[in-house]
């Protein structure tokens, strides 16, 4: 039973941490109707620049904000290039994304050398029923759960929440009713940036990160993204906690070498099972 | 096509291949690899070169790809006398055949054991494999007593796959028994099952199979997960890659690792200075002392060199015939080459260390192994 | 030819349709009028198939169509002209329009990628057919322009082309003169007396009421879903319940 | 209020509008007919700035609201989202006085815009372009889809804004009869070029504009 | 037919490509070859997303399954020509098979499906028996028919090209056909394509088993050429790579797959050459040649985003895109 509690704990903890990833990829789909490919590469950011900044003997918590928003600073830049020029297709921006991940591959090299780094975290762990899970998992559970309240708030509630979706939801539409629709895409372009910052500087401690860990990091974040149609923060989150607690299950009962085929297989039969019930023509409502 | 041009006038360089991932998920080594062997070509032009001539390193990428790794073979395969091959075993793999169908010297960075198995005669390995690393475990687990055992290992890395395998097939002889066998993936985030298992099992230690991320990541959760039993770690953890990111939570876990790791601890000897000849220059070079990877792209270099001037030709047959009469001292130890042993080196000469103030220092037993190693060497 | 039976259908707990049933006789033109959300278009999707009922049934030329795809159904010989203009992004006009007659022919990719006698025989059927569909609807000289370019009642136009290429015995056209000027619709309107000439049998919704009085032998007026009224068009404009819930005192 | 002045608009190199030149004084309502792609939309997408002109000038005193051809809302937002968002330039976020106007939407305020039949989405567009409390209105089609009654009602509306409030109303209308009856003055666009423009009694006598646009089964 | 210029062009560009093999040395026919299959692999890409309007993220599953297949039957040893002949089939059938399920997801869900799939089907490749786990598959022979061995990289070039011609071929006849047409209509309005009597949902299979065909059979040529099959040989961002490929060359042209790997694959070589010239600094190469490849992506997408064939066409035919859409 403890065991049980354990790998259901860790497994929410993985999954927060995807959560946070996804987020990212969430806010600026659900606003410029690109898939951001280099939304891993903001976690990265964030990761190496802690780790430099802890390195160079700033304190925590100034390192941390600094490379949060050393990667919105890149959110904002990636925005530019995908949005910022007017008639870019959707496709066309996630193929400048996709590029603009590499060539922060060429930076990075540059600044931080290629090979991985790591930060100090809160260490030790804790005991909750039995169940043993460390405190920085705790730590990145509890910031996703803040994450996604606000997401779902401002996206659910706040007028500029709306008027981001409004952008992606008809953009043509949007112009009509007057939104600048480049400086919202840029604005959501920052946010992301700011929300794989903050998943870097998480995730930074537990695992090293170096300048093509995004590949991994953005795999599992699309994955639950999609999940949520890439729009929608709540069911993204579950897509995650669902990936995240699937891994550390299928570790924990014996299919350790399948953790990948289980978690993905698992997301993939619940989506088409969702599919099945949808119909093409509230899909294609004009 | 093929045939090469190992002719060409006296006072021509020697021309050395080098194909390493420059780019792509292997680049972390690659590069290590690629200064390693920069540095040995740099030393021996100070010296004079060899046969007189210099020494040209023509380095191509292979991007973590084997289709790449065979289009950057077939770019150079008609410049260079010799070539040093891929780091990723897959890349290494795809291009040896092809060299060994040229008839190619060819000294492999990958430390698949499937490139011995069967041996083929152009084709000569220089890490040591992992069945070694796997052996010299079970040999220091014997002397320390231990009976039972649990063993995690890496279902996606070649390099783990087949030292957990050999771990298995070797644990009998030492009277070991494998109590848990835990399998992980390199994407693994979470290694809190595989503690949760050794808790509630008979295992006293915990061998950890695995490069790169994981090792990190499962150390430090290790460390935080307050389990009792001791971690004993491979060779790829014995770095600053590994070390840097662990701080002061890797004080007292085991590693493993190449002779070349612990050379301020042996004593005087060929070995020592062999070790010092390169780990010196790298470090003043580059800032931090050199890696498992720099030190097998070194030593490949060396027994690259050693074999041109035993040959005194480029003759691509000669220097063959000279490889697998190879014996020299390298910073991966003595390797002795030999038309049925194309791995060329033993576990004697793979320490044990604990990590003792953010260093690698060889346990007790270890010391006395390796001194016992480095004095037969004379 | 078309008999729809108690058919239902909701959208979260509300009817879009609800237990409607006509028929439609061989040759008729069947005006369906009622206010905006009443049901119509609904009504549409669920004779097509491209929503599913929850109740009722649904005869097409004395089958049961029902349970049949979209597809099979417009291979029986049904026809819809939607109320949103679906062109066919990134092709030509007559492009649009010979996809039209993809349900009465048969080529399949292996004919076409060997470029086998049948797909030959297909594609001059299927020319000769966009050509006339074309020609009927006014387009002809537009045949080679990107259809997503076309003005929107051109789009609308394209559509009706496309649906008549493929050779339907039953057309539901859902407010196929919105958007369209005098003259434009005097067009159409003689169009679709010489469809109804060819004994082509026709569903039509349309809100200026004029233009269905004209053309429809008969008319439904639905109102929250279900059928208030069912006659001929004089007598249904002047029901008061229609009156009431549709045509307001403006006429 | 609305001033257009030998405008040229065109798609590449095709043009849309040649040397267009049309004048909506404050308070004015006038009517914009013409055939399937003389460039109606296309002036409207100018005029609201949604459009680059190749030449020519294109000035809008105050505040300009459009109701775009097609419809054109956020498919995927609550009706009441789509109103609060016409709402962006004037601040209005209450869509209150839209539900008053038309209640069928007060009902279908939480209903996805994307869901709706053709009418209401056209009511939606219309409380939408009435949210922002725009100085001048381009309607581009004001009566497609919709049901004969609320054509009336928002016609009505329209007259009444006009007559309290000086609204600026530029109509583009399938229905002449109807553009005609609100509209004092109309133009009449071909081929990107105005034809003909007067008082909407004169036109509606000309022979050629009653024949194109009056004529067939309007009643 | 009409004798259009684009007929005359493809005409000398196939006399090329054919020459080409016999002046090439190894090194420079390694990159043609190569190019040939990505090619190939990319004309199937561009079918799907361009013409289809289906995304797949996990193209190089398909290519995998084509060469693992031909691998293995050659190592059973079945003639290889059996195995060449097998590998389109066997992509195809597992693409029936996948798509099946698969297919009725839209859009990203679609794209993460199929990169699922790839990733699943490479993970288990690494770790069955009969695939060689992660170490793959080794000694390939050359490939032969009948008493014909292909001993020498042009013969692969050959093979290769022809194939690739046979690919463009295919694409060219079904989209400038009835279920050509069909595909490119149900790629904009499932709805309308249902309502004109299409069965949409057979149609997304079968062209899925189509661009799979050709992936494989670029698949089975790899692995005799390369002799060597691994998991590492597939990576999820060899699929990326096509869709960068498809995008770049113009998506909806079956040129525009051609040169789009072709551009690619000529850039990315010139990149390693030129970063790997002696005297460059350590970091060189991965510096030079991601900044270098990211920016004229970047470059070229932004400032041609139809991709190069239609950019080129167009500006020849003075035709632009539009504004609204
Ligand atoms: N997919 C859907 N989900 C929820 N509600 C829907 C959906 N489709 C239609 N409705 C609702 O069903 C009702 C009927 O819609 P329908 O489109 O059939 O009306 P209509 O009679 O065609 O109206 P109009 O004349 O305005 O086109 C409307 O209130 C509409 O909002
Ligand atoms: N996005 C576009 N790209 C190219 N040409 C276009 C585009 N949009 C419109 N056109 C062309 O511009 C011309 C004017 O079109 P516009 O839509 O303004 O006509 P309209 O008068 O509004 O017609 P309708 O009555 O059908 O709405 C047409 O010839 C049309 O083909
Ligand atoms: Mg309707
Ligand atoms: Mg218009």
């Amino acid at each position: 039973m403890s065991a049980f509690l354990t790998y259901l704990l860790n497994g929410l903890a993985v999954g927060s941490a995807i959560a946070l990833i996804a987020s990212g990829l969430v806010v600026i789909h659900r606003v410029t109707g690109v898939v951001n490919f280099a939304q891993g590469m903001f976690a990265v950011v964030a990761g190496l620049c802690t780790s430099s900044l802890l390195g160079m003997g700033v304190p925590h918590g100034v390192s941390e904000v600094a490379a949060v928003l050393a990667a919105a600073l890149a959110g904002l830049l990636t925005g530019l290039a995908a949005v910022g020029r007017p008639g870019t297709t959707p496709l066309s921006s996630l193929i400048v994304t996709l590029g603009v991940g590499v060539l922060a591959y060429a930076v990075e090299i540059v600044l931080w050398g290629d090979q991985p780094r790591s930060a100090p975290g809160l260490t030790g762990s804790v005991t909750l029923l039995g169940a043993h899970i460390q405190t920085q998992y705790l730590l990145v559970i509890g910031v996703a759960a803040a994450t996604f309240v606000l997401l779902a708030l401002f996206f659910g509630r706040a007028y500029l929440g709306k008027a981001l979706t409004a952008c992606a939801s008809n953009p043509y539409a949007a112009r009509v009713v007057g939104i600048d629709t480049r400086r919202m895409g840029l604005l959501a372009f920052a946010l992301g940036g700011l929300l794989g910052g903050i998943a870097g500087v998480l995730v930074t401690p537990l695992r090293p990160i170096s300048f093509d860990s995004d590949v991994t990091l953005i795999v599992n974040g699309f994955a639950a993204a999609v999940f949520g149609a890439l729009t929608r923060p709540v069911v993204t989150l579950v897509g995650a906690l669902l990936l995240g607690v699937a891994e550390t299950m299928a570790a924990g009962y014996g299919y350790g070498s399948h953790q990948l085929e289980v978690a993905l297989g698992l997301m993939l039969v619940v989506m088409i099972v969702q599919a099945g019930r949808r119909t093409a023509i509230s899909q294609e409502s004009t | 096509g093929g045939g090469g041009g190992s002719s060409g006038g006296q006072s021509d360089p020697i021309k050395v291949g080098l194909i390493v991932s420059l780019t792509g998920n292997y680049t972390p080594l690659g590069s290590e690899d690629k200064k390693a062997v920069e540095l040995a070509v740099e030393q021996v032009n100070a010296q004079g070169g060899l046969l007189g001539r210099k020494v040209e390193l023509v380095t191509r990428d292979d991007k973590t790809a084997p289709d790449q790794g065979i289009v950057a073979y077939n770019q150079i395969k008609g410049e260079i006398d010799a070539l040093i091959g891929p780091v990723f075993s897959n890349s290494a793999l795809a291009v040896e055949p092809l060299a060994q169908r040229d008839k190619m010297p060819y000294l492999s960075l990958a430390p698949a054991q499937e490139q011995v198995e069967p041996i083929k005669s152009y084709i000569f390995v220089t890490p040591a494999l992992s069945s070694m690393y796997a052996e010299r475990y079970l040999q220091y687990i014997q002397a320390e007593g231990i009976k039972t055992i649990a063993v995690a290992w890496d279902s996606k890395s070649a390099y783990s796959v087949s030292g957990h395998k050999s771990m298995v097939a070797l644990a009998p002889k030492y009277g070991v028994t494998i109590a848990v066998d835990e399998p992980y993936e390199t994407t693994t985030s979470d290694f809190s099952p595989v503690f949760t298992h050794v808790r509630e099992s008979k295992a006293e230690a915990l061998v950890f199979w695995g490069s790169g991320a994981p090792g990190v990541t499962a150390a430090k959760q290790y460390a935080a997960s307050g389990l009792k039993t001791p971690l004993f770690l491979t060779a790829s953890q014995a770095s600053k890659l590994w070390l840097e990111p662990m701080g002061a939570q890797a004080e007292g876990m085991t590693v493993q690792s190449a002779i070349g790791v612990v050379g301020d601890h042996l004593p005087d000897g060929k070995q020592k200075q062999v070790i010092d000849q390169m780990a010196t220059p790298y470090e003043q070079k580059h800032g931090y002392p050199p890696p498992q990877f720099a030190q097998d792209g070194y030593s490949a270099s060396l027994l690259l060199f050693e074999a041109i001037r035993k040959a005194n030709s480029t003759d691509k047959t000669k220097i063959q015939q000279a490889l697998e009469a190879m014996d020299l001292i390298t910073p991966n130890g003595r390797f002795r080459y030999s038309p049925t042993d194309h791995s060329g080196l033993s576990p004697e000469f793979i320490s044990v260390n604990t990590v003792q103030n953010g260093q690698f220092v060889p346990t007790p037993w270890a010391k006395e192994q390796l001194t016992k190693t480095v004095n037969a060497q004379g | 030819m078309l008999t729809v039976t108690g058919v239902s259908r909701s959208f979260g707990g509300v009817y879009a349709v609800r237990d409607v049933s006509l028929s439609v006789a061989d040759g008729e033109v069947c005006g369906v009028i009622g206010p905006n959300g009443a049901g119509k278009s609904t009504l549409f999707n669920l004779i097509t198939g491209h929503l599913a009922a929850e109740h009722g049934r649904i005869s097409f030329l004395g089958q049961r169509v029902d349970r049949l795809a979209p597809h099979r159904r417009a291979r029986l010989g049904m026809s819809i002209v939607f109320q949103a203009a679906r062109v066919f992004r990134g092709m030509t006009v007559e492009e649009n329009v010979r996809v039209g007659a993809h349900g009465h022919t048969r080529a399949g990719f292996v004919s076409a990628a060997l470029r086998l006698p049948r797909h030959r025989a297909d594609e001059r059927e299927i020319a000769a057919d966009a050509a006339i569909a074309l020609q009927r609807v006014g387009l002809a000289e537009w045949a080679d322009r990107p259809a997503d370019r076309l003005p929107i009642g051109q789009q609308r136009a394209l559509q009706l082309a496309r649906a008549l290429c493929a050779r339907p015995r039953l057309l539901l056209l859902d407010e196929p003169a919105s958007g369209l000027r005098g003259e434009e619709r005097e067009r159409l309107a003689t169009l679709v007396e010489e469809l109804r000439a060819d004994g082509l049998t026709i569903l039509l919704i349309e809100h200026d009421v004029a233009f269905v009085t004209r053309l429809a032998d008969r008319v439904v007026v639905l109102d929250l879903g279900q059928v208030i009224a069912d006659g001929p068009p004089a007598e249904v404009r002047a029901d008061p319940l229609v009156l009431a819930a549709y045509l307001g005192q403006a006429s | 209020m609305i001033d257009v002045n030998e405008l040229v608009v065109s798609y590449g190199t095709a043009t849309a509008l040649e040397h267009v030149t049309l004048t909506v004084g404050k308070g004015e309502m006038v009517a914009l007919l013409g055939p399937n792609g003389a460039g109606k939309s296309t002036l409207a997408n100018t005029l609201a700035g949604l459009l680059k002109p190749a030449s020519g000038t294109v000035r809008v005193g105050g505040r300009l609201a459009l109701i775009p051809e097609g419809r054109q809302l956020f498919p995927d937002l609550s009706v009441a989202d789509n109103l609060a968002l016409g709402g962006w330039r004037s601040g209005q976020r209450d869509p209150s006085l839209v539900y008053e106007l038309l209640p069928r939407l007060a009902e279908l305020s939480t209903r996805r815009a994307g869901v709706l039949s053709g009418g209401e989405q056209q009511m939606v567009a219309f409380g939408r372009a009435m949210m922002s409390r725009p100085d001048a209105l381009v309607v581009d089609e004001l009566s497609l889809g919709l049901a004969p009654n609320v054509t009336a009602d928002l016609a009505a509306h329209l007259a009444e804004l006009n007559r309290s409030r000086g609204l600026t109303v530029l109509l583009i209308e399938q229905n002449a009869r109807l553009a005609f009856d609100l509209c004092r003055r109309a133009y009449v666009l071909e081929a990107g070029r105005v034809v003909t423009e007067g008082e909407s009694a004169a036109l509606a006598d000309d022979p050629r504009v009653a024949s194109a646009y009056l004529g067939g089964a309007i009643t | 037919m009409r004798i259009r210029p684009g007929l005359v062009a493809g005409l000398l560009v196939a006399v090329v490509t054919l020459a080409l093999p016999a002046v090439l040395d190894d090194s420079a026919l390694a990159v043609y070859i190569l190019l040939g299959l990505a090619a190939m692999v990319t004309v199937g890409v561009s079918l799907l997303m361009g013409y289809a309007g289906q995304v797949s993220l996990g193209q190089g599953a398909f290519y995998a399954i084509g060469a693992y297949t031909a691998a293995l039957l050659a190592l059973s040893g079945a003639p290889p020509l059996a195995g060449l002949l097998a590998a389109p089939v066997a992509a195809a059938l597992s693409a029936l098979v996948i798509g099946v399920p698969l297919l009725r997801l839209r859009g990203h869900h679609l794209a993460f499906a199929t990169l699922a799939m790839q990733l699943i089907l490479l993970s288990l490749a690494g770790q069955l028996e009969f695939t060689g786990g992660d170490i793959g598959l080794q000694g390939i022979p050359q490939f032969s028919a009948g008493s014909f061995e292909a001993t020498s990289a042009s013969v692969y070039a050959w093979l290769t090209w022809a194939g690739l011609a046979l690919v463009m071929l295919v694409t060219h006849n079904v989209i400038t056909s009835r279920p050509g047409r069909a595909l490119r209509a149900l790629a904009t309005s499932e709805i309308a394509a249902a309502s004109s009597g299409i069965p949409v949902g057979r149609y997304k299979l079968v062209v899925f088993a189509l661009s799979a065909t050709f992936a494989g059979l670029a698949g089975g040529i790899y692995c005799f050429y390369t002799g060597y099959v691994a998991p590492g040989s597939f990576p999820v961002l060899i699929s990326i790579q096509y869709i960068v490929m498809a995008v770049v060359g113009g998506l909806g042209t079956v040129w525009g797959a051609v040169v789009g790997a072709t551009a690619i694959t000529l850039l990315v070589q010139g990149l390693d050459r030129l970063a790997s010239l002696p005297g460059m600094p350590t970091y060189a190469p991965s510096v030079l040649s991601y900044a270098v490849y990211a920016l004229v992506l970047i470059g070229v997408v932004l400032f041609m985003p139809q991709g190069l064939v239609p950019a080129v066409s167009g500006r020849l035919s003075g035709k632009r895109p539009g504004i609204r859409s």
